[in-house]
């Protein structure tokens, strides 16, 4: 019964006028969107849009300033999350909030454990949770400790517990950040599913190739605005592009320039302790950049941490610039030259409670501070430069935790590309970035690149790896497969190799 | 608050956390600290003993059953000693000098120890203190309270009955108030395990706003803990009175501080969400065992205090050594 | 005598008090000399501990208990502990109303405090501004020393008592910053009498910081080394000194006495001796 | 380990963390106190008044400038009461025992007060003990050494001029003690702002992880705080010394507590990663004002507690309050 000709449907969900404001700041303005039952809306948008805001508010984590909301033809108004999920409205955070120290099936269930005689029934649970994670891809027991996953299955733990909520309405926000080729299949098998039951979505993410697979609607937010609206999802990217950054995008990567730089980082036989990879061994020359391709669990986080000295190496060597390197410390790294982007931004890359000034001075203090004074000015200086560099939304006092996620990987991005490195290794460096601000970030790898830097870039987006690196290495199952040049690399000829 | 708890989601963990128990290392050192005292101390290694070193935890291990709950939320709760006198005042107060007959008495007295845990919650949830603060304001004013009932003395004169309670051996083997705590033990060990408010718990110690995002009604658990805190800390005043046959009003001093020893000692954090009660009683045993058996090897007063303190160290670097092999 | 030494438990309040530490020392002291077994225990001033400390003695089977109450009054369930093992024990300091020991080894603290008080009021010429700084309250020798004083003051009209604050833990921290504190609201106070000898140095360090235009006279109670000492420098002006080491040997005695069956007397009150600069000599050469 | 800290990244957070200062609440509340007492005592709004309280607090003042530091690392210690006497008994009987010449056994007490906070910073960091059970376990053992070197004696007979670093007014206005606290103040608070290895203290408190990443030595770090905690608990127990004039084994007992509590009263998080050391120095002073400035106004010793609980309460929960106003 999809009469989508029918201007005020009474069913699905309908918001008016919405508005946000974070005391002077405006972070929404006046925005409208209608999702009916069975429909899968993309909402899109530059990092900072307003994107999680909306979400937000329809979850019932924080109340709008003005407008308002309807479900089902009755007023909506939830005052807490547990109010939106009584009335059937769930949301999958965009920052995984999982509790580490309790198990899958807990996690999945928390604040609605199932009872049998009065106890937790945890056997139904574990079911319940494992049937859930199979559907999605994840084969681990229920009973594993949340905090012992890697991202990727830890963001799928996020999507199961979404999936038992019983809700009639869900919002993803970048649920596939963390997510490989494979698993996104999995998850649109399961929302294709869930669709035809009659559910709704709003469905947000960055990677515009999944916008034309999964969405009916494209709804565009700009600066807390909403700025497009298109009735299907076969949309040009390039559209979408420019209603979401306000401009056209010629290009997406830089051209790559013929290489003739020295050797500066060689790596021979490196093997970890616990087999997450071994005997691996490749060179990065000067103005390189180096792409790893693997599919999820690969161990490509696993040999970067190692070459960056933040987990320990069980045998193989590392030269930078000719000179051995055993790291027992990512500052014994750092001293050669070598600085790690991290992948998971929350637990690795920031102080979360601290300002963004001091994020970005963090172990820049000779930069920040060439007499050894810190202060406060000094601090604010250096970050501002760095908020413009990379275009950050956001200003130097306001603490981290304040910034939308895209604005968060900046930061981190940020700070390690200030301390002024030999070789960077950037771990999935444009998670939850936005087409525009990645294009930007592109630039940026291609600029170090030029200055003489090697780069190494891990990512899980195959496009992002063949679009910027010079040669590729392909990982699986923590061996080398083989290292193309950009001109042998494709999408075939690395997934071969990867799924190997 | 520890270091290594913070690990990175995606990071090799360096150990696994069995919230079941995972005390395999201070129950370990339990079990060789009986050894050695057994070795050692002619009667240690007797039924009569070990009667005896549960009725000498008793008190503690009372106070140590509400500190678990608190701490498993992520909170703490220095305000146990002195709520324990506080009630125990009250009652003796209400008792020997109002006159109320004993049972409405200590029924007030339960009752205020209650009360003093809301405050503690309301000023954890609504006034926002650190729980630290909280409980040390409930303490200082709870103690000040205690002495000005009855200007900082003594009530002695319970009834027989109360004495009892500690004293008759039931079976000729269990006195009422080690079997009251036995069974506070198991209650509260199947209400953590097993009841979805138990398991409500640990999701708010792990991350308060997740919990909240989850529905759970967070500051309602919070004041509830406090207020179970509290009750059980003139519970344990009782304990105390029918043990002692006297209260006074500097009852239980630094008891919190030997009652959060033991949670810890027993594997849960004080950055929440980690802790079980199994754990708790072995810290409790732990630490009446080194006591009582060094008092009867006959250690000097001095080296038992470096003794006690070497060997709590050990007990819970021997659990961490454990978990970071395994 | 067996062939095993006697064994003798000795439970002490709190060794933190120098008056306890002194009694410990001499027990100790004397059975090394005489051949016995002490096993001591420090409850700390813990009551509840005291009384687990005790039963781990009976179950360590010692033959007598010398027992220092803990807590601001005497506890009868370490003596009804020990009794129903058939263990003889020594009450010092304090003895319990309802339980008492089958003797009690104390200084009489009421005459003592009298003796005192009227020291105090012929020193200071029958006039003055008191301050006085209470140990815990509601502790028996924190009573009967309030009593004693105020015996004498009533026959001393001169003398006003001005402020009174107690003291949790009879420290001399404690006492230092009570007194600068009283000082500071009523800087003609000239006569501060400390329930303790730690108490009443405190008050003597804080009227030489306070620093004021007048003598101030300090009295203590114990007579603890530091308080002799203090006494012969002329920080105090007078203490009472308790005959600890007599005490402590006498306890032990009478426990040997009560092992070997023989009676002893119900009571065994002692004197304190007032000390002054004039006689404080010899008690630190030889402490009674 | 305080609930609302935990708030994650994208919630809205209650509440801007300054970490420069943020300790308004606490400010106002000291100045509120002051001026109470100035109309309710006579003597109170004089500058040898002033002294009077600074002179008091000093030795807890210089203890909470240790604790800040550890506190900002996201630990406890719970030793620096016990490695006050520590310290004060080895210097003191190294020079009335052994007869040592006093600078030297001053400076032996200091470096054995260090070894301490040495020995609580290994346990913290490598054998990964909970800091709170570490530094238990330092606080039981220095007690039991402390009392064992002299046999629970008073150690008296220090030399004059120690006792003169406590009287003697330089400019009839501060003594040595007191001035030497101040500097302390200032250096540290001068070191945490503005040099980048006190920055980064506050990194290793809010993500320990992430200030390894950032090639920051972090266990390096967690060592040198409990060391330096340790050696100004051993300062603290020399200006004890100097202020007494007699070291005692139970000097500096339940000490902890009170730089626990002023640190958090400041505006610090024992999760770590937030203090500051004028708010130490303001939570301090409303600790020093209220005990003084109760007395000053004969308050009864019982209800001094209750009206301190209150107190305290109340400016912890006023900040918050405007906090969130903000
Ligand atoms: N508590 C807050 N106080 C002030 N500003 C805030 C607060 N929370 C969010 N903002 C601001 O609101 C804006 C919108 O953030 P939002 O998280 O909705 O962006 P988004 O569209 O989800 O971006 P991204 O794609 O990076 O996730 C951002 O500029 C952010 O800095
Ligand atoms: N915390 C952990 N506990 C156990 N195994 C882990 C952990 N982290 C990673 N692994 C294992 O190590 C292997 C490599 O993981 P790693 O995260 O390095 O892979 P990756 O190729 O970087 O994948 P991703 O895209 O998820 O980052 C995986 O098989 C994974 O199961
Ligand atoms: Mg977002
Ligand atoms: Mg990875």
């Amino acid at each position: 019964m999809s009469n989508a000709d029918t201007p005020n449907v009474a069913e699905g969900l309908s918001i008016r006028g919405i508005t946000k404001r974070y005391g002077p700041i405006t972070v929404l303005r006046d925005v409208d969107l209608d999702v009916k039952p069975g429909e899968v809306v993309a909402l899109l948008g530059e990092n900072g849009a307003g994107k999680s805001t909306v979400s937000s508010i329809i979850a019932g984590l924080v109340p709008p300033t003005a407008g308002t909301m309807t479900w089902n033809g009755q007023p909506y108004a939830p005052t807490s999350p547990a109010d939106a999920l009584r009335r059937g409205i769930g949301l999958i955070h965009q920052e995984m909030r999982l509790l580490p120290d309790l198990s899958i099936a807990e996690n999945v269930f928390v604040g609605r454990l199932p009872t049998r005689n009065g106890r937790v029934d945890r056997a139904g649970m574990a079911r319940r949770a494992a049937e859930n994670l199979h559907s999605l891809g994840l084969d681990v027991s229920p009973a594993t400790l949340v905090g012992a996953l890697r991202v990727a299955a830890q963001q799928q733990v996020e999507i199961a517990k979404a999936l038992t909520l019983n809700a009639r309405f869900l919002i993803f926000d970048e649920p596939t950040a963390a997510l490989g080729g494979e698993e996104t299949d999995n998850l649109f098998a399961q929302i294709e599913r869930l669709k035809r039951a009659g559910m709704g979505f709003i469905y947000i993410s960055h990677r515009l190739d999944e916008i034309a697979r999964i969405a009916d609607r494209v709804v565009v937010l700009r600066d807390g605005q909403k700025v497009g609206s298109h009735a299907t999802a076969q949309v040009p990217v390039k559209t979408l592009v420019e209603a979401m950054v306000g401009r056209s995008l010629d290009r997406m990567f830089p051209t790559i320039e013929p290489l003739n730089g020295r050797e500066i980082l060689r790596v021979e036989g490196l093997t970890s302790p616990d087999g997450t990879f071994s005997d691996v061994s490749f060179s990065v020359k000067a103005g390189e950049v180096f792409g790893i391709a693997g599919i999820v669990g690969a161990g490509r986080t696993e040999l970067m941490r190692a070459i960056a000295g933040a987990d320990p190496i069980a045998s193989g060597t590392i030269t930078v610039e000719g000179r051995p390197l055993a790291p027992r410390s990512p500052a014994d790294s750092l001293a050669a030259g070598i600085v790690l982007v991290p992948e998971d931004r929350k637990a690795q890359g920031l102080v979360l409670e601290h300002t963004i000034g001091d994020n970005i001075a963090l172990g820049n203090y000779p930069r920040v501070a060439p007499n050894g004074f810190v202060t406060p000015g000094a601090v604010r200086r250096f970050a501002d430069a760095n908020i413009r560099r990379f275009g950050i939304k956001g200003r130097a006092g306001q603490p981290a935790n304040h910034l939308s996620g895209g604005n968060q990987q900046k930061v981190v991005l940020a700070k390690s590309i200030a301390r002024q490195p030999r070789i960077v290794i950037l771990d999935e460096p444009t998670r939850g970035i936005d087409v525009g601000a990645r294009a930007q970030i592109y630039d940026v790898i291609a600029g170090l690149a030029r200055e003489g830097l090697a780069v190494i870039v891990v990512s899980s987006d195959l496009d992002e790896v063949l679009g910027l690196s010079h040669r590729v290495m392909v990982l699986s199952r923590g061996t080398n497969r083989g290292i193309l040049d950009h001109t042998q690399a494709n999408r075939i000829s690395v997934m071969e190799r990867a799924t190997h | 608050m520890t270091v290594q708890t913070k690990h990175p989601a995606g990071a090799v963990p360096r150990f696994k956390v069995d919230l079941t128990g995972g005390v395999w290392g201070p129950l370990i050192g339990l079990i060789a600290l009986c050894v050695f005292f057994a070795f050692k101390a002619q009667h240690f290694f007797t039924l009569q003993n070990a009667i005896i070193i549960f009725d000498q935890v008793t008190v503690y291990g009372i106070l140590a059953i509400g500190m678990t709950l608190v701490i498993i939320t992520g909170g703490i709760d220095l305000s146990v000693g002195s709520v324990l006198a506080f009630s125990a005042m009250t009652t003796g107060w209400l008792f020997s000098i109002v006159g109320m007959p004993f049972v409405p008495a200590l029924f007030c007295g339960i009752a205020i120890g209650g009360v003093a845990g809301l405050a503690s919650g309301l000023l954890v949830t609504y006034a926002r203190l650190p729980p630290f603060i909280a409980t040390l304001a409930t303490m200082t004013i709870t103690r000040g309270l205690a002495n000005k009932y009855t200007d900082g003395n003594v009530v002695s004169g319970w009834p027989d009955a109360l004495n009892t309670l500690n004293t008759y051996r039931h079976f000729g083997v269990i006195t009422a108030t080690t079997a009251f705590f036995l069974l506070l033990v198991i209650a509260t060990w199947a209400f953590l395990k097993y009841r979805p408010a138990g398991r409500n718990l640990y999701a708010i110690g792990g991350n308060p706003e997740v919990a909240r995002l989850a529905g759970i009604p967070v500051r309602f658990y919070l004041v509830g803990v406090y207020v179970v805190a509290g009750g059980l800390s003139a519970i344990a005043g009782m304990a105390n009175a029918a043990r002692l046959q006297t209260s006074q009003p500097y009852d239980g001093l630094g008891y919190e501080l030997t009652a959060i020893a033991a949670v810890v000692i027993g594997g849960a954090s004080l950055s929440g969400g980690v802790g079980s009660i199994g754990g708790t009683l072995i810290g409790v045993l732990i630490i009446g065992v080194l006591n009582s058996g060094l008092s009867q090897i006959g250690a000097q007063t001095y080296d038992k205090d470096v003794i006690i303190g070497v060997m709590i160290a050990a007990a819970v670097a021997f659990d961490t050594l454990i978990r970071r092999r395994r | 005598r067996a062939a095993e030494p006697v064994k003798i438990g000795l439970a002490v309040a709190n060794l933190q008090a120098d008056f306890f530490n002194q009694i410990k020392q001499s027990v100790e002291k004397n059975a090394k000399e005489m051949g016995v077994t002490v096993v001591t225990v420090d409850a700390k001033g813990d009551g509840a501990t005291q009384v687990s400390q005790i039963q781990d003695l009976v179950n360590q089977k010692v033959q007598a208990l010398i027992y220092i109450p803990a807590g601001a009054a005497a506890a009868a369930v370490p003596v009804k502990t020990a009794k129903a093992a058939g263990i003889p024990v020594v009450a010092v300091d304090r003895n319990p109303a309802d339980a008492p020991g089958d003797t009690f080894i104390a200084t009489n603290s009421v005459v003592a405090a009298k003796a005192l008080g009227d020291y105090a009021c012929k020193q200071t010429g029958g006039k003055g501004v008191l301050a006085v700084i209470q140990g815990q309250i509601g502790t028996t020798p924190e009573q009967d020393r309030d009593k004693g004083f105020k015996e004498a003051m009533t026959g001393c009209p001169g003398v006003k008592e001005v402020a009174r604050e107690a003291s949790k833990m009879w420290m001399k921290d404690e006492g230092f910053n009570i007194a600068q504190n009283m000082l500071q609201r009523d800087p003609t106070i000239n006569i501060f009498f400390g329930r303790a000898d730690a108490l009443a140095l405190g008050a003597a360090q804080a009227a030489k910081a306070a620093g004021g235009d007048h003598k101030v006279y300090v009295f203590g109670f114990d007579g603890d080394l530091a308080g002799l000492k203090a006494v012969k420098d002329g920080t105090l002006d007078g203490t009472m000194t308790q005959r600890t080491q007599f005490m402590g040997k006498l306890a032990l005695q009478s426990a040997l006495d009560l092992v070997a069956g023989k009676t002893v007397p119900a009571e065994q009150l002692q004197d304190a001796a007032l000390t002054t600069k004039e006689n404080v000599d010899g008690y630190i050469a030889n402490h009674p």
